[in-house]
């Protein structure tokens, strides 16, 4: 078990670093000359394009550059610009010369938010997907399951960003039913989080609920099958103990394996999310980024970001070791 | 135990009569079983003989209800001390499985929850039939282990199944199937996926228990060394329905039915003159949904074509009594089945 | 039978020349001190090689032409991994594996070419023995066309020969496999072994997920080829009745060694190997219904131990009732008795109705050594 | 033969199941056979692939099609637009969807040739991906050892980068190894999110052919090939692929609609394809301004967007029951 943990922490790790120094070499010595996108086509002196290379250190060797960069990560670092001294901290993932703030703080500022949505979400479809599911599959060919099964095949082909549009649209502005309240933090005000939040949860929950509730009853019917439930309902147990103990604890771990795989996914859904119902995330960031040619705060997001996934792979790889002690104790 | 009936001394403790289960599919009606009937005595075993697909397992599923209910059609009744199973409720039949009736199944790694340990899925099994409280659940876990031969099954109790070896699950599933006190164990294949030293063990072990609880024993298998070692009446199953019932020392040393020649004949043995060729059965066995008329063994009968009319072929053969003692029942049309046997069939059987 | 000559005779005029046959007097097949180790590794960061299954340990048996050995034993004994390395479907850790005088254990796959048309295999599954995107006709073909045994056009009525030779309906070569029942899909596979037209066949476990009646079928397919082309087997099973009736010489197996070999009589009737012994008295037989009920039998306690990391000395001495201390510190060679029966035991001797009660015995203790032990654990 | 029954056995023995012995007796089909005549046989399939066959048509004539009905997707038509920029006409035969605000182009024309990026895009990604997807499957699963742990790792990688990240990062740097002429980089843009989802996407199907492989190659059939000599580039090609065309294409056939809905998504994030190039996913972002004074707008793209992957999704998991019938509900 812990030899286990230990190599998928290493995997991930490596993964992690491989990323950074990808990003790092696309932006910075790639022909990509970041310091036109940063001093912009409007009022682009010679001087100051010279002061951003020099503050990027873009005029010094690509090692040094390399160096520089990674031990800003872990000590942090001076950035100098236009005769000023920033100090970057620990973790420095360079400086924002559009919004004048290190990478490290706008993204830690966001994170709350991106992390409310994506995680409320993320309860909301999980016990609502899996509920359904198992429901459906206990009650396989049943009314109740023909219609999950039909209408989540329709559902789930709907893009999801276009199901968010149509409520933002209907629901909030033309409609009214849900409140227009945007988001505010919740150590602020509790009940203003949540009401700001309910519509991106609702839309996102149901969703990846209806994708959700597919995988669990395809997961639960197959465990239905299984032998060893067999010898369940051959023991004498009630029927809930049965399908809740024994089969639908053997299908979660497909489900838990899918949900891994749809990490990347979902952060990709909060952007759509953030960016639909005007949520300050970190999405909305990169996107902005991108539209001011903000490269190092883009950069910053993307190893962020695979920082983030990997550690959650990881938590989910434990979680699923203690759901099945093949794994735990093989 | 649960079972309320007055006991009639003159009814026999398990009762199988007319038993018919059909599933129908899109491509037709499978026939699983059709009008099987037989009975079990407490203390006495019978075994339950047939190749893939002849219905075996599918008829003891029956009995303990865990038959697929919304797919099968199922007539015929099941008495266990005089209560029919086939008609009794969901309910009173869970309190019946697993307490009155309980059962081994072929492949013990399959059999058990991956994710609970053999302690834990044996008190589970106690707990559904008993008041009792976690701790006297797992005592008697331990006790049941150590009943089947688990060393150090103290220990072993907080192990997961696959850290357990094929032989000891399938002591683990037999643990668990007597947690209760079954007074019927139905046991289908519980030896095909072990070693044969295993299964030595494993037989050694239902025999042993047997004699210590007096339960009565149904045994499910193709292979007739383990009926013939085990059992003490035998029913020989053919394409879904019993082709020959009675005593198995009758039966496997002198049967009337052709199918039960073929079996014997065609089975290689550990004694005898290694050099006699087999005699396999020719083709191989109906699909359930078409059963060929008259007798459904008829196409592979080498004999059918000896009666003169086409008997064989158009008409179903009564289950009659053979000449085997009381209670042999043979499923044939062949007037005097002796004749052959003695000339063609014991030679090479030995 | 028709169809057989129309074989043997198109095979001499169009087969391309063959392996330099070896001296009469060599041994079909002879294996000396085979050895496969599969390394394990473990789960850390590095993942270092911290054992050796030693799925075979130094076996050595000879195969004579036209002749069978059976290698039997419980699962894990390493007779499926012999069968495999002999067909070189695995490659030995050391040892040899002669073939008419020519090693071919470490042969490199172009070398080992022409070898594939003398050694093939016949494997126990038929439902995954046969691929079932290929027809039959492609499936038998396929041998035919990798040895160019046949010109191109003559593949077709070749194949139709082959299934005529297994009692398949020659029509049927268009048919693919998910339409033959399981003895008739063990019938293809024999079929293909044939097109090559090999000397040796491996037989891994030829009959054992067949029904009764069918496994008798196939039993007597095997027995009439073999005497028709001159086949020489290696038969692995761990049904006993069935090597006993097809080989007339047995070697068993346990735990990757091989503790005793003889020919049929001698073995089935004079087991030397306390485990022979007890794997003989554990098979149940039909005839024991004329007794009726159970005999008397040697009874093995526990199971057999880890590959990983087997007993000192003699592997099978944790399970055996003979058992004495020498048995921990020396390995017992297989030694010659009379009439070419070899044994590895300390105390081989023929079997007598006290080992099944000293066996019994011995059970017994086992059981309650172990229970004691745990006792004094807790 | 010793044993005279032998082959009066074999010969008349019925096959295995009672449905083969339907229709001809010789000749039998293939797996894909019969998935592909179920296939046929299933309504939602047939309607669907009519729906779809008639968007590739929309997409390859759309030069006719715009030719015919005489509207043209670049051209403005300042005339039609008012002072705040509204249209000021209706739908009308002239211009079916009517005419963009402000720009005043043909919303018909724009809708017609907004198919081709999208199909474009979505087939030559899925195509690349697929090929992809299973090159690496085989290599990682039949050669194993670093081969596989290296494509492995690169799996992990590849999946611990959320894909819109990456075209936002990625999309910017090409960008500028061009010209800037906006022709050229709308072209560009196209190009790239292609390479990107290719690259991207394949790590999906990668993981199942390897470990379909890595299951097939101890099946005794790929054994009882290498015991006859048959070379390891026909057991890959001639025994493993057939055994995973299933699977390949049910990927395929859902990686379509999934490219589709991305590409468009994307385009509306304002960081997939750019003008000029006519695409629903910019139409969309173009729309939202006038959701409510002009919804047509909104909802011609967006039906198309719908109706396609809906028409796709319904057809690949048609295709997925055609071929593996146990997933059946």
């Amino acid at each position: 078990m812990f030899g286990y943990v230990i190599r998928r922490v290493a995997a991930g790790l490596s993964v992690v670093l491989v990323v950074m120094v990808i990003s790092f070499f696309l932006f910075f010595i790639g022909p990509a000359k970041p310091e036109y996108a940063i001093c912009g086509d409007r009022n682009c002196t010679p001087s100051r394009l010279a002061d951003i290379r020099a503050s990027l250190s873009l005029d010094k060797p690509v090692s040094e550059q390399f160096t520089e960069y990674f031990s800003g990560i872990f000590t942090g670092r001076e950035i100098h610009s236009g005769g000023f001294v920033k100090e970057c901290d620990v973790p420095c993932l360079g400086w924002s010369f559009i919004r004048n703030e290190p990478v490290t703080k706008l993204i830690v500022e966001r994170l709350p938010v991106t992390i409310s949505v994506a995680l409320g979400a993320m309860v909301i479809f999980t016990t609502l997907g899996v509920t359904i599911g198992a429901l459906a599959a206990i009650h396989r060919g049943s009314i109740w399951d023909r219609a999950l099964v039909s209408s989540s095949l329709i559902l789930t082909s709907f893009p999801y960003y276009l199901v968010a549009l149509l409520a933002a649209i209907y629901l909030t502005i033309q409609f009214e039913v849900f409140p227009r309240s945007g988001y505010h933090p919740l150590t602020d005000n509790p009940w203003e989080w949540f009401k700001g939040l309910l519509l991106p949860w609702a839309v996102l929950g149901a969703v990846y609920a209806t994708a959700y509730a597919r995988y669990t009853r395809a997961a639960m019917v197959e465990a239905l099958s299984e032998d060893f439930v067999r010898t369940a309902r051959a023991k004498g147990l009630s029927p809930r103990r049965v399908h809740f103990r024994h089969a639908l604890r053997a299908g979660l771990t497909s489900v838990v394996t899918i949900l891994g795989l749809d990490l990347a996914g979902l952060l990709a859904g909060t952007i759509f999310t953030e960016r639909i119902f005007e949520v300050q995330g970190l999405g909305l960031l990169a996107l902005n980024a991108f539209d001011n040619g903000d490269l190092p705060v883009i950069m910053g997001s993307v190893m962020y970001a695979s920082f983030l996934l990997v550690g959650l792979n990881i938590v989910i790889d434990i979680v699923y070791s203690f759901l099945d002690p093949r794994v735990r104790l093989g | 135990m649960s079972m309320n009936e007055t006991t009639n001394s003159q009814q026999p403790f398990l009762a199988v009569e007319d038993l018919t289960v059909r599933f129908p599919t899109p491509d037709g009606v499978v026939n699983a079983v059709t009008e099987l009937s037989y009975n079990v005595e407490l203390g006495r075993t019978l075994g339950i003989v047939g190749e893939s697909g002849s219905g075996k397992s599918v008829s003891s599923m029956a009995i303990m209800g865990l038959h697929d209910r919304r797919r099968a059609k199922i007539s015929g009744s099941i008495r266990l001390q005089g209560t029919d199973l086939v008609d009794v409720d969901d309910d009173r039949m869970r309190r019946i499985r697993g307490n009155v009736v309980s059962m081994i199944f072929q492949d013990p790694l399959s059999s058990l929850h991956p994710f609970y340990t053999i302690g834990d899925q044996i008190s589970e099994a106690y707990l559904a039939h008993n008041k009792a409280s976690k701790a006297q659940a797992r005592k008697r876990a331990i006790e049941l282990l150590e009943r089947v031969g688990i060393p150090q099954a103290g220990r072993r109790v907080d192990d997961y199944p696959h850290q357990f070896s094929g032989g000891m699950r399938q002591r683990a599933m037999i643990a668990m199937a007597l947690v209760n006190d079954p007074q019927l164990l139905i046991a289908d294949e519980p030896t095909t996926a072990l070693d044969v030293t295993v299964q030595a063990q494993i037989l050694d072990l239902l025999q042993d228990l047997q004699r210590e609880f007096g339960s009565a024993i149904i045994i499910i298998t193709h292979d007739l060394g383990v009926v013939a070692e085990m059992a003490d009446d035998v029913l020989v199953m053919y394409a879904g329905r019993c082709v020959e019932y009675g005593k198995g020392k009758e039966i496997l040393t002198r049967p009337e039915h052709p199918y039960t020649w073929g079996l014997l004949s065609s089975a290689p043995h550990l004694t005898g003159d290694p050099g006699q060729p087999l005699t396999p059965i020719k083709g191989s066995p109906p699909s359930l949904v078409n059963l060929p008329s008259g007798c459904s063994f008829h196409p592979r009968c080498p004999y059918a074509s000896r009666l003169p009319d086409d008997r064989c072929v158009e008409l179903l053969p009564e289950l009659r009594p053979g000449g085997r003692g009381a209670g042999h029942l043979v499923r044939c049309h062949l007037p005097n089945p002796d004749e052959i046997f003695v000339d063609e069939i014991q030679p090479r059987i030995g | 039978m028709k169809g057989l000559h129309v074989m043997t005779e198109s095979t001499t005029t169009t087969a391309p020349a063959r392996i330099s046959e070896g001296s009469g007097s060599t041994p079909l097949l002879e294996v000396r001190n085979l050895v496969k180790h599969f390394p394990v590794r473990s789960t850390g960061v590095v993942r270092r090689v911290v054992g050796q299954v030693q799925a075979v340990d130094d076996i050595s048996f000879t195969v004579q032409r036209g002749s069978s050995l059976g290698l039997v034993g419980e699962s894990g004994c390493g007779k499926s991994t012999t069968g495999r390395l002999v067909t070189r479907l695995l490659d030995p850790t050391s040892g040899e594996v002669r073939f008419e005088g020519n090693d071919i254990a470490s042969l490199r796959p172009k070398q080992m070419l022409p070898f594939r048309r003398e050694i093939q295999i016949i494997f126990q599954d038929p439902y995954s023995s046969l691929n079932p995107r290929h027809t039959v006709g492609s499936i038998i073909g396929t041998p035919l066309q990798v040895h160019n045994i046949v010109p191109k056009n003559k593949v077709l009525s070749r194949v139709q020969e082959l299934l005529e030779v297994v009692g398949l309906n020659p029509e049927h070569y268009n048919r693919y496999p998910g339409e033959f029942s399981g003895g008739q899909r063990q019938r293809i596979g024999i079929a293909r072994a044939l097109a090559v037209r090999p000397k040796l066949i491996v037989a891994d476990e030829p009959v054992s997920a067949l029904d009764v009646s069918i496994q008798a079928q196939v039993m007597n397919l095997l027995e009439s080829l073999q005497k028709e082309f001159g086949i020489s087997f290696l038969f692995i099973a761990h049904d006993l009745a069935v090597v006993r009736h097809f080989c007339p010489e047995v070697a068993v197996m346990y735990l990757g060694k091989i503790v005793e070999v003889a020919d049929r009589e001698s073995l089935y009737t004079q087991p030397h190997h306390p485990y022979t012994q007890a794997l003989l008295s554990a098979v149940p037989d039909v005839r024991q219904a004329q007794v009726g009920g159970r005999r008397e039998r040697i009874r093995l306690f526990g199971d057999v131990p880890s590959p990983i990391d087997p007993p000192s000395g003699c592997r099978f001495r944790t399970r055996c009732w003979k058992a004495q201390d020498i048995c921990a510190t020396q390995e017992p060679p297989l030694q010659a008795l009379a009439n070419g029966h070899r044994v590895a035991c300390h105390f081989a001797a023929p079997p007598t109705i006290e080992d099944a009660r000293a066996s019994q015995a011995a059970a017994a203790e086992a059981v309650t050594l172990e229970s004691e032990g745990a006792v004094a654990d807790a | 033969m010793a044993d005279p029954t032998l082959l009066e056995t074999g010969a008349s023995e019925p096959p295995a199941s009672p449905t083969a012995s339907a229709g001809s007796p010789l000749r039998s089909k293939s797996p894909t056979q019969i998935a592909l005549e179920r296939l046929r046989k299933d309504k939602v399939a047939i309607i669907c692939a009519i729906i779809v066959l008639a968007f590739i048509l929309i997409a390859i004539f759309a030069n006719v099609i715009t030719a015919i009905t005489h509207t043209d997707p670049g051209q403005s038509n300042q005339q039609l637009i008012d002072d705040y920029g509204f249209p000021t006409v209706n739908p009308s035969a002239e211009h079916p969807f009517g005419i963009e605000p402000r720009l005043g182009r043909d919303l018909f024309a724009r809708w017609v040739h907004g198919a081709r990026p999208s199909l474009i895009v979505a087939i030559s990604a899925s195509v690349i991906s697929t090929a992809l997807g299973t090159a690496m499957g085989l290599l990682a699963g039949f050669l194993g050892g670093r081969v596989d742990r290296a494509i492995s790792w690169l799996i992990d990688l590849l999946l611990s980068l959320p894909l819109i990240l990456v075209v936002i990062a990625i999309a910017p740097v090409v960008q500028t190894w061009f010209n800037t002429n906006n022709e050229t980089v709308s072209m560009v843009r196209l190009w790239t999110l292609v390479v990107i989802f290719a690259f991207f996407g394949w790590t999906g199907l990668g993981r199942l052919i390897r470990a379909e492989v890595l299951s097939l190659r101890e099946r005794e059939f790929i054994q009882a090939a290498r015991a006859i000599g048959v070379p390891t580039r026909q057991i890959l090609f001639r025994e493993l692929l057939p055994n995973l065309t299933g699977q390949i294409i049910i990927f395929l056939s859902l990686a379509i609609p999934s490219y589709i809905t991305a590409e468009a998504g994307l385009s509306y994030l304002g960081v997939g394809l750019t003008e000029p190039t006519p695409s629903w996913g910019l139409t969309i972002n173009a729309a939202l301004n006038y959701y409510e004074t002009y919804p047509i707008y909104f909802w011609q793209p967006a039906l198309g967007i719908l109706v396609l992957v809906l028409a796709l999704n319904l057809l690949g998991d048609s295709i997925r029951d055609a071929f593996d019938p146990k997933t059946r509900r």
